[in-house]
């Protein structure tokens, strides 16, 4: 049995929080797995909070809200600051340190510290920084493999819209890329 | 140097949820402002609606009640039959006042209820994440009009200023937009007389507000503005529907508050 | 002691709600309640208060809403069909701790149904008068001078607990005349409302009158906070008459026009030498639930009564929770069931015990 | 002589000050990020501020004071 | 088997009803369901269907009602304020014998309450989604797959038995998106309906759609009737899901996405050596009284957990009628309780055992 | 000698429980004429009301629904989208139209939905015993304006054929009264007109027909008959508000029903 | 020669159709009383109706017939 | 203790049959007994049917509605057609015989034909025949003092329409004095 992914992506709405978590969703469903895909955002139609809860595993998922994350990925401060003690033991945490410049002080869990925002910025792929992240995600743990990442990135795309298709490989290239 | 202009004391000291550029935000100092000129905070209830503007209670330093989504109408004339000194006023976006709340808008105008509404026409659902409203233009693109309002099926935008004009019980019917200064300080001047009109017992008095919404139109806080005039105003026209303040004060006893 | 005087329970309540101090009235013509607001409509104009004939029964309790959020005594009233109508304001009123009364003279449903009496809104009065989590006091009077006294009393417990209060009755107890005594007027004493929207005067922070919470930590905590309200006013106002049950093998559990036949049917059989009584419930919410337990220990059946087909049997079982068997017998649609026939379903109940 | 003053708690950075400034002096600061992550406007070239109020006018976030 | 695609709950239950034959919605925007809405905006057109943005939730119903009166499958979809405003118009469906699929994606409340998820709304949905004595189905899908079932079920149903069918969610399952298989399309039969109001073309008499019988004998016997047909309801459309429940001492009992939560509980209680399991109702009414008086002869407790102040509970203790202790475990106001808390709650009770 | 005026074949051959000398009955019968004479019986789909006419399900041979109180133009819209080769007319009173149902009129109006509106407007609420109606004259007594309308209380009364022709969605609004055998003629043509813009796909029509309620007036028939000359016409003047459907049927394809 | 009949059962004895005929022709029976407890109308004249229908056009409770 | 009265009064919306139940009902309120009264209408305005209810006991009244009658006054047809077998054994039932034609062949009941409309008529009383058969039931019962009858005429005669009370006093005789 593969182990679950507990990922929580959290931060200001509009950072494609919610979008990252479907292209992670959709490369455990290719790979058969049992998934789900929860958002959460506050009333703000802009400039609000957003978070969103993503498990994957072997076993029919229960709650499908993420309250202790193995996996967390945040994109701003607020976000960081009340989600970090979430994070069980063992687990790992990803930062887009453009966003963030804050450290954390924990020992018991792996820290990424990613400029998502600056690496996009400076490569032309402004607004996936999300997808850097995500890429991070997947080097670090290799929660699936390559071929259905690629896949999950085809999928999440709206079909309308595939010309962002090569750009989030390449964002997530980025991330994958990044040491 | 003196201050020439600040923050109005009616307007609370908190940042409004309200998304960047979004008007919402220029209507609210304009009626805080107007409190503070009239000074009546002491005395004034407003009552929030559902939209976007739903936590208007918070943002305002008089008393507010928050009503249910279309009713502030009822609500208003609720407190206005049971206080007839405070000066009440509803703020409604188009989804509250000219959806759901139809009926009680009508009716609270023609009754000619003392009462001053603020009727904030953005065209949108805003808090809801930008479904068509009876405002929405034909052939305009929102979430549940995804291939643009088709006034076949959709039915066509209400004009709200024209249809109240036709009731009896209105004594002030004006559409005013805030997209520029000089639009802003025409809209300052409207919502002032609509509460003017409530402290000289002149009935019912409504100042539509041409407002945008930039996150669900989908455009930066500028170009929204001037979507605004490109698109709203011509089909909106600017202006005074229907003002009988004048008539009214001179002859109080006909048509006095209640 | 004041003179009796021939009133309809409609009128009564009218009278009633003025003498209590209401002098705002908001409401919309439905049949059987419209005497209640024509006797409105004569009286407030001259005692300085305010009938308005809202455009609609939702249009009336968000009137009553804002009327209450000033903090004055408002009221409604309406009738089945009006009632859903006003349920999603209800529920905001519940939401935003403003009391008012709401009076509710049933008639036969569901739909626009018919207009005789009927019982058959106890569930959407006790349970869900709307959305989301919330109770509101229910009181059941059965004859036209307890309509008076609740009318009273529904007003000062609204007050007290900030909640709405509603009187349900039926078309029958709404239309029929009986002697009462009015109460004499001016004797009220007004709940101080420190929390009403009544313009702030610069003497206070302002008010805000408000049913919603973003967070939902802070909207569970403002609920909780209610329901402890709630526990204590289950264990402090739960009211009912009993009538022959100190010895009864069957009691019958009866409210309103329905607990009027019971009686009879409860003489009729004591008559026949059955031992019948009856606990009539004054409280529908909060239900008289430890009456009804205390009486299960020496009873040995229970039968509810109803004009409907079958709601308040439920709290009666809850409350007896399986100790005793609990037997339904109801007319629905209008129909006034018999003592007679009630009489028929005691005899065989107590044949079978 | 005036001068207007931002208050960056309130600024969203909308720009509907930056373009209802007749005079062209008031710009988003490039660095400067609040707390809610908004670039503010700031006055660019504060000699040419006539203090006409017109950015005040239109800034939805009342986050600006007038001075003259 | 067909692929399966990520889809959101409130997307999927579209989806489904347009399977399912459905080409007439009316609706009003309402959070958490603007989804659905805002997916027949953008199919219903291209399929030569109504998606209809009614001005109120009140004309909305109505709108239903009057399609359904027609003879065509309708819905209509809100959340808890929305349905309150609906519920006059609900019992008007249920007084006429119309189907017509209602969705609640309830949110919070009372009052303008908050966005997030709830159930607070159950006793609304199963006791009083209006006044008058009706009844309405009612169910409860936990996983989207199921909710795709649901959505035809209620349908077939709705038209067999002519009466209202509701899917009560809450804004986690209508938000959250799983991994579905669609049903096929255009492989449904549907229901004749020759009761409709669509034109009599002279083949027969006039039909009338109505819900006025002026003659309170005439409202009864329509009324007892419909209970008849209730009553077979209750017998053959029970549904629930037993997990674990076989030697259960303790049964938990959750439906829809506290369920969910509850089934974690189980698995690490089993872990921990304690015997629980969880019944899941499916059909909140007809309520699977039977499956639950049922394992009350093996079970030693019953816990029902909700995202509410405590309503299923009761019809739970009505099932269980005292035999065995029924606890209870809410929380409430947007709030969805922790698998861990719902362990809490286990051991606690199975510590007292 | 040959038959040359006979109870139309679509009205049922029941005895109407209407007042005697309640002109709701001529309105019936007006309709059934004309659903005889357009051949639609077998087509049409009316809808009773709330109010006195709520049995009118009763009264004509065509399918009926009985719609809630208000609702009326809801439950139409749902027919009519349902089945847009019916023909859908609803019937109702003041206060189903203009008071409950306000909202859902003026939606269905400015929607332009296809059916036919038949308003009779008595200027009181005649089913539940004579309260005052949002169509009741100031001064008027009332069960519920027992001293008169005063309109500073209760509001001026709404004249909604002028209200809703600001709408844009409306093809036919027109006012007739049936107090005389010249008006009934005049009605009938409305009526007639009504169906007909339907049939030909020409959107919503609303003919509101000036009743009378010999009963809650507490008038003899012929009195009432007179009162309602005397009172009610100068106040709602009889008349064509608008009426686009000339225009509207040389140009379908742009307003046409859907 | 024209002739009206009025059908009792429908008759509520209003008076329109009274004060609709041109002729008048037309009242109430003093006598008779259909089921309902009305008079019904009748018409006194017969030879004097022209058959114009204005008693029909009038009659709310479509009682008339009118042959010509 | 004074025997009950069950009385049933029947006929045309219109006939003041729910005045003559006040009456009646004030009548026993004034000798200090428990009394209700209850209406009951049809659903039209005009021309429908409406009876009254009215129960004078020396015990609490329970249920109001007089199901089974020991007094019945019947002014139409369609009322007595109805009502005439609810009547107990031994009761009295008073007809309108200007409005009913029809006999009633019941032994076990007491039958009084009062031709009260036209009593009325040919006294300038018209609108007075619910009146007219009430002096009769009490003629025939004796119910409550002529003193109570008298007082419950004024007490239901608004205070508005005081000049009614001697026309209904004049009813009320013609009633009691009809043989
Ligand atoms: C009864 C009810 N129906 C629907 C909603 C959901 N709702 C919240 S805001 C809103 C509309 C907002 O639009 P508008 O009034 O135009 O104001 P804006 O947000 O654009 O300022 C709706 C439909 C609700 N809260 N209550
Ligand atoms: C929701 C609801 N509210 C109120 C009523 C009671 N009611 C029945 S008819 C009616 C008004 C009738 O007046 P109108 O529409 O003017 O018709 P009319 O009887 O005068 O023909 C009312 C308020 C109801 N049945 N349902
Ligand atoms: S959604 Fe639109 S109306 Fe609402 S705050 Fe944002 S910009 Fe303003
Ligand atoms: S208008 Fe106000 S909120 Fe917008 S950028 Fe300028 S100062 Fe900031
Ligand atoms: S009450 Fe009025 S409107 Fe109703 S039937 Fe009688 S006369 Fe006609
Ligand atoms: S108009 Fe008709 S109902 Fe009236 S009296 Fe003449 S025939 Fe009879």
């Amino acid at each position: 049995m593969r182990p679950d992914l507990n990922l929580l992506l959290a931060g200001f709405g509009g950072q494609g929080l919610l979008f990252g978590g479907k292209v992670v969703a959709y490369s455990g469903l290719i790979e058969g797995r049992e998934i789900s895909w929860l958002p959460s955002y506050g009333p703000e139609m802009r400039g609000g909070t957003a978070n969103c809860s993503v498990c994957i595993s072997d076993e029919p998922i229960g709650s499908p809200l993420v309250l202790t994350p193995n996996a967390l990925i945040v994109m701003n401060l607020p976000s960081l600051d009340k989600f970090i003690d979430t994070v069980v033991p063992g687990g790992i945490v990803i930062i887009d340190s453009t966003m963030i410049s804050k450290k954390v002080n924990r020992s018991d869990v792996s820290v990424f510290y990613v400029p998502a925002t600056k690496l996009c910025e400076d490569n032309d792929l402004k607004g996936l920084a999300n997808i850097v992240l995500i890429g991070k995600l997947f080097k670090s743990l290799a929660h699936c493999s390559e071929e259905a990442l690629d896949k999950a990135i085809i999928k999440s795309v709206p079909a309308s819209k595939k010309d962002l298709i090569d750009l989030n490989r390449r964002a997530l290239k980025l991330g994958i890329d990044f040491e | 140097m003196a201050i020439v202009f600040q923050r109005p004391k009616s307007l609370a000291e908190v940042n409004m949820h309200y998304c960047p550029g979004c008007t919402h935000g220029i209507i609210h100092r304009l009626i805080a402002e107007t409190i503070d000129e009239l000074e009546i905070e002491g005395k004034t209830v407003g009552i929030a609606p559902v939209g976007c503007s739903v936590r208007a209670y918070d943002y305002f330093n008089c008393d507010m009640v928050q009503a249910a989504h279309g009713r502030a109408p009822a609500v208003a004339t609720g407190l206005k039959r049971a206080r007839p000194d405070n000066i009440i006023f509803t703020y409604q976006g188009d989804g509250d006042l000219a959806a759901i709340g139809m009926a009680e808008t009508v009716h609270a105008a023609t009754r000619g209820e003392n009462i001053t509404v603020i009727f904030v026409n953005n065209a949108i659902y805003g808090m809801t994440g930008g479904q068509m409203a009876p405002t929405s233009l034909p052939g305009q693109v929102t979430q549940t009009s995804p291939y643009g309002r088709d006034v076949r099926a959709a039915g066509y935008p209400i004009r709200v200023c024209e249809l109240l004009s036709t009731l009896d019980g209105v004594t002030l019917a004006q559409r005013v937009a805030v997209d520029c200064v000089k639009n802003v300080r025409i809209a300052k001047k409207a919502i002032k007389k609509a509460f003017e009109n409530q402290v000289n017992g002149l009935g019912y008095s409504i100042v539509e507000v041409i407002s945008s919404c930039p996150t669900n139109w989908g455009l930066a806080p500028n170009e929204a503005l001037e979507w605004l005039r490109g698109n709203m105003l011509p089909y909106y026209p600017l202006g005074v529907y229907k003002d009988l303040s004048i008539d009214k004060s001179t002859d109080k006893s006909a048509e006095g508050g209640m | 002691m004041a003179e009796k005087v021939l009133m309809k329970g409609n009128e009564a309540l009218a009278e009633a709600a003025i003498c209590a101090g209401c002098r705002h009235f908001f409401g919309y013509p439905i049949t059987p309640q419209t005497e209640l607001a024509a006797y409105m409509a004569k009286v407030m104009p001259k005692i300085g208060g305010t009938y308005l004939q809202a455009e609609s029964e939702i249009a009336a309790i968000n009137m009553v809403l804002g009327a209450s959020a000033a903090g004055v005594r408002a009221m409604t009233s309406s009738s089945s069909p009006g009632i859903s109508l006003k349920s999603e304001g209800i529920s905001y009123m519940a939401g935003s701790d403003l009391p008012g009364l709401i009076i509710n003279v049933q008639r036969g449903g569901p739909g626009l149904g018919g207009i005789q009496p009927s019982q058959s809104d106890y569930w959407q009065a006790t349970k869900a008068t709307g959305h989301g989590d919330f109770q509101i006091l229910v009181f059941a009077p059965s004859t036209i001078q307890e309509m008076i006294d609740l009318v009273f009393t529904a007003f000062d417990l609204g007050d007290k607990y900030r909640m709405p209060a509603m009187i349900l009755l039926d078309g029958m107890l709404g239309q029929m005349m009986e002697p009462v005594v009015l109460p004499e007027k001016g004797k009220i004493s007004l709940t101080e409302k420190p929390w009403a929207a009544d313009g702030h005067g610069f003497k206070r922070q302002h008010n805000i009158i408000n049913s919603l919470y973003l967070d939902p930590a802070l909207l569970e905590r403002t609920n909780i906070q209610r329901f402890e309200r709630y526990a204590a006013i289950k264990e402090t106002e739960q009211r009912c008459e009993e009538y022959c049950t100190e010895d009864a093998d069957l009691v019958v559990v009866a409210f309103g026009a329905s607990s009027r036949i019971c009686r009879n049917a409860i003489v009729a059989a004591r008559a026949q030498g059955i031992k019948a009584g009856i606990l009539r419930p004054i409280t529908l919410w909060p239900f008289p639930t430890d009456a009804i337990l205390q009486l299960a220990q020496t009873a040995k059946a229970f039968l509810a009564v109803e004009m409907s087909m079958g709601q308040m049997v439920e709290d009666v079982k809850l409350a007896v929770n399986g100790a005793k068997p609990v037997r339904f017998y109801g007319r629905t649609g209008g129909i006034i069931p018999s003592p007679s026939e009630v009489l028929e379903q005691i005899k065989t109940i107590a044949g079978g015990m | 002589m005036a001068r207007i003053t931002v208050d960056e708690m309130y600024c969203k950075g909308c720009e509907l000050c930056v373009a209802a400034c007749p005079k062209h002096i008031i710009a988003l600061s490039p660095e400067r990020m609040n707390e809610k992550g908004y670039h503010p406007a700031e006055l660019l070239n504060p000699d040419e501020c006539t203090g006409c109020g017109s950015c005040a006018m239109m800034c939805p976030d009342v986050a600006i004071t007038v001075e003259r």
